[in-house]
């Protein structure tokens, strides 16, 4: 196969134009800076902020994480600074970066995501939102807005009348039919959908009998769950018209290939930015080189496009 | 000098039961670590163990660094395999260290159990001050570095759990009997602890009565070391701090125990 | 604390008394012929054997395994030998074993899954039925029985009917909501629940595009799903009563203790017997000397032990 | 004696790029394997990789035995980096080996690629036999126990695809002109192959055209290695069988190909 010297790696998910197809996964990254020293931002396809909500959160107490068989449970509690002091203290900073900035928030309640929807639209420089809906819902005895496809029909149609920026929603993955749960984001008017979020899931230490985390319950990410999330990246983009993030336990090249050739059109790195904190750059460089040695020159070509 | 690197191993030796000592050569120059910093090593290279595992420095001789370690659980036990020649993934050095102490302040090193790895470092960095060094363990095979303390001209007062070595009981009581008999000012005095919670929060309690100033090293599980999961915190009467960022080392009074 | 010597291992799955808590997971151990050469089967709390259906049936082409990290996917395809020979061949080797034997089986169709258990209920020798509700319904477009709360009241009830023995029922992990799911089953009148089996999984070669397995998608296992698994415990044994068969990426004498713990009252063990065949033995040793060390004495007062 | 066994690696030789040839050590006496059997190895002691990985019994040399292997993904890459003293656990001897041939046949063996570990194995058994071998591979660099096979009194017939050493062409080629070549009756002949699965796939037409019998070995991922996991199973004509315990070796008129 000849080598490919003209590479194309931009892609587009709604309106939003991308350098290249990898991102960061929202709580991963935090707001970019801390990572400034590990790996050239302008390189990035684009920036997942921690989730924001209107308010600062102060999230769970500690134990927050615990590792797992090849994974990570988090219980961080959506801990933020919130949109105001982001605002005015993150996003000087990002706008510098020549990368894209994609606000990820959250809400207990429908007005509170509408509002900070709207908030996070008037701002110079983000150019996409993210919005969580793996979140307790306040109104209804705090189940997952994410869980319940009227429930999750009704947050997404508010949220898109209240912005023009293009809006990604991040499916929970904790459904019995993913799928469904896409269709929904899709007509509620989602430009792209997110996935996966974490897993559910638990572990216990059996010397004090008592669970690991704080607050019990967590959420499972890392290569761990790779399996899972290709198998709902694959299912949706059979169902769906609108482009697909992948993420889930990304943490080479070969991982990012895998979720593009299942129907991803771009993929998010989360837990791996923890374990090498220059992973997203290799990301980049190893799908370029995927590319050139199968003589591939757009990587648009890729999504999608596995043989079953 | 990015702080990412990776290092071979030049030594890794079992000092005592569980206690390692490993040595360890970056493959390029690094940023030297203060005391109280930390380093994030990746024990292996497959997905599990997956994240990397915080451990204080202990000592730096010549761009060489060593971290004294216990096998406690899968993580450590596959680093206490390793041989010279294996290469491991490292980040750092990383968190803030402990501050210098201010002038005219009597020094108190506080160390219980594998506590003493960084309690060493300090001490090694400010042995011309004279500190003086609290140092307690379970039992007297435990006891780390006395010979080594000694050179640098520090004589360590020392209690056991169970009383094979020193006095008899917890280093926070034997500290205590040592203020009450002292007649210096305490706003004198600067404290320099690590070890277990259990230790950390009743030395806590003594710095309240007393009125005593210092600063403590705090554990926290970790996935990243560089103040981006969130996972590491502790709570401190400023709302939750990170212990790999704001921390490992806090003012003793800061932080808020349950 | 004191060295205990009369450790009581014995527990009891509805009327089923088992000399420990300790079983085979279906599907993983074969019809425990395989294994004798590795462990002393007698010394087992129970033996599940492979999935029976009323006709032999072929599986899916391979490749049918792919290794993931810390976990495997399979697509099987519930290959098995029948019921027919299963009690020719297999039955006289197990009705000698000194330990319980319970028939994992399933059908595609409600009819089917009757059928099966009657047959199966009338064989000298097993002690107990673990119905599989993780396949395909024929009747309503292949869409699994266990993820459709009508569906899995229906057929759980039928075989409920037209059986004395104590029933097993083994539920999809694959659903929004495993504790409703695991109060239908009780309510349609099971003795106790098994779970979790297997996530719903999926892996692609970047080389050739095409999915690693043959089937597409399979089932995932192994100590990657271990977090999901016990958090999925742990909210069925608040709402349920019956007792629960805990599984899912059990490796060791700590994971059984911690399913104990979240809410199990026995475990079984799955994808470890193909890592370590002897495997079972070890783990039933781990949990006398934890016992032991705690002086604990009837593994009864683990289960749920969990202080939240 | 039990098939579950820990060895330690006596020697891990790198012979050519990506190839290695691993002497290990059983602590416990152990079943002699036969060719064509093979042992499942964990490559290491966390959790990924997770299962055994399936290798072919190479040689036998007094209670010790050798895998030939190829790094080909993580697994192996693990392995080839394993120390003499590095222990690893291991289960086997595992499946059916090559039968003995009947007396008064011809015996051709036929090996692709690394499907020459365990034909070497096959050879060195019947080397009094008189064997014919039939050997192809990419190119010259890669080609292996040359010499090996020499001092067992069998001359190899080589073949690359590059026509870097040999006849230049698939090894099926060569072997279907020199039947064309010889008056032997074919009924005298036998095969013993193991290689790629494609050609597997063109001997078994060769083996159809010509009604010769022999036997092949089969490779399919693995997960048990002992029959129970039903993982890795090959069409047959008598329906799916399990490489790991009707197999790996299958009479090669038994399989069917896609
Ligand atoms: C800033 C800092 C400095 C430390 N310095 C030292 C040192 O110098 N020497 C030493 O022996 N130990 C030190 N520790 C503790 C050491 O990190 C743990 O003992 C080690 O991570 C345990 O890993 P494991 O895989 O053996 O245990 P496991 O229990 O198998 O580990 C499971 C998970 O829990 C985490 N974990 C378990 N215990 C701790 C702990 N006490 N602190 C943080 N994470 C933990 C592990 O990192 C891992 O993610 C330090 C911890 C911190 C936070
Ligand atoms: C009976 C038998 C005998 C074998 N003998 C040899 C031998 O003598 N020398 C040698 O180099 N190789 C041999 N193989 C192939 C060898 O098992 C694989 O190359 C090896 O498992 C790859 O592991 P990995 O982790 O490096 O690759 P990865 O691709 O990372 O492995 C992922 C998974 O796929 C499985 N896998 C990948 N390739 C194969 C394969 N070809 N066959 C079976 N499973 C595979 C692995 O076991 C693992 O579970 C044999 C295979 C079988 C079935
Ligand atoms: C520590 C941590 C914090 C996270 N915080 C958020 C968050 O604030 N908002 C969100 O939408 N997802 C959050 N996630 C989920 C990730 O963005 C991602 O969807 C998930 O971790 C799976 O990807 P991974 O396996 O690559 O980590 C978080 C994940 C982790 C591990
Ligand atoms: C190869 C394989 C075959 C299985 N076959 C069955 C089956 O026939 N019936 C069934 O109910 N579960 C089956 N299972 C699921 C297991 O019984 C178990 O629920 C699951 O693997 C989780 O446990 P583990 O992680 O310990 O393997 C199978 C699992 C594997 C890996
Ligand atoms: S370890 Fe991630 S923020 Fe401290
Ligand atoms: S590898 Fe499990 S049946 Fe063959």
């Amino acid at each position: 196969m000849p080598k490919k010297k003209n590479i194309d790696l931009k892609v587009q998910i709604g309106k939003l134009k991308l350098k290249n197809p990898v991102m960061t996964a929202s709580g991963t990254f935090g707001y970019g800076d801390e990572y400034a020293e590990f790996v050239d931002l302008n390189t990035l396809g684009a920036i997942v902020v921690k989730g924001l909500s209107l308010k600062p959160k102060q999230g769970n107490p500690p134990p927050r994480i615990v590792e797992t068989p090849s994974g990570m449970l988090n219980a961080i509690g959506l801990q933020n600074i919130g949109i105001n002091s982001f605002i005015k203290k993150k996003m000087p900073f990002l706008r510098e970066c020549k990368t894209r900035v994609i606000a990820n928030f959250f809400g207990d309640t429908i007005d509170e995501y509408v509002k900070a929807a709207e908030k996070l639209s008037s701002v110079n420089g983000i150019d996409a939102l993210e919005m969580n809906i793996s979140c307790p819902n306040k109104q209804s005895g705090w189940i997952i807005f994410g869980t319940d496809p009227k429930v999750t029909y009704k947050v997404i149609s508010a949220v898109r009348n209240s912005t023009n920026l293009p809006l990604i929603v991040k499916l929970s993955p904790n459904v019995t039919d993913i799928s469904h749960m896409a269709r929904v984001a899709e007509d509620a008017g989602a430009d792209a959908l997110s996935l996966i979020n974490t897993l559910s899931g638990m572990a216990v230490d059996i010397q004090t009998r008592k669970p690991k985390l704080a607050n019990i319950t967590g959420g499972l990410s890392g290569p761990a769950i790779k399996p899972v999330a290709i198998r709902m990246v694959w299912e949706c983009s059979k169902k769906v018209n609108i482009p697909i993030i992948g993420m889930g336990g990304i943490i080479s090249s070969d991982d990012a290939i895998e979720f593009l050739i299942a129907g991803a059109s771009a993929v998010a790195i989360g837990t791996a930015n923890f374990i090498h904190p220059g992973i997203t750059a290799e990301i980049i460089k190893g799908i370029r080189n995927y590319m050139s040695s199968k003589g591939i020159s757009s990587v648009k070509e890729i999504s999608g496009s596995i043989k079953c | 000098m990015n702080r990412t690197f990776k290092a071979s191993v030049v030594e890794n030796k079992k000092l005592i039961n569980n206690h390692y000592l490993i040595t360890l050569n970056p493959a390029v120059k690094i940023r030297k670590p203060k005391p109280g910093n930390f380093f994030m090593v990746a024990v292996d290279t497959g997905l599990d163990p997956l994240l990397k595992r915080p451990f204080s420095v202990h000592r730096w001789i010549d761009g060489n660094f060593q971290l004294l370690y216990r096998v406690v659980g899968k993580g450590t036990k596959i680093l206490s395999e390793k041989k010279p020649g294996n290469v491991l993934d490292i980040l750092g050095p990383l968190g803030k260290g402990f501050p210098a102490p201010k002038k005219n302040r009597q020094v108190i090193l506080v160390a219980g159990g594998l506590g003493v790895a960084p309690v060493f470092s300090m001490a090694e960095n400010i042995k011309n001050r004279a500190p003086l060094l609290f140092y307690g363990t379970k039992t007297k095979k435990s006891l780390l570095l006395i010979d080594e303390f000694r050179s640098l001209g520090i004589d360590p007062t020392v209690s056991t759990d169970d009383g094979s070595f020193g006095t008899k009981g917890n280093i926070i009581n034997v500290l205590k009997r040592y203020l009450t008999r002292n007649s210096l000012p305490v706003t004198r005095y600067v404290l320099y602890a690590c070890g277990p919670e259990v230790m950390l929060h009743a030395l806590s309690h003594l710095a309240t009565e007393y009125k005593l100033k210092g600063y403590i090293a705090m554990e926290q599980n970790m996935a990243c070391g560089i103040g981006t999961c969130l996972g590491c915190v502790v709570k401190t009467r400023k709302g939750h701090k990170r212990v790999c960022k704001e921390g490992p080392v806090f003012p003793i009074e800061e932080i808020v125990w349950d």
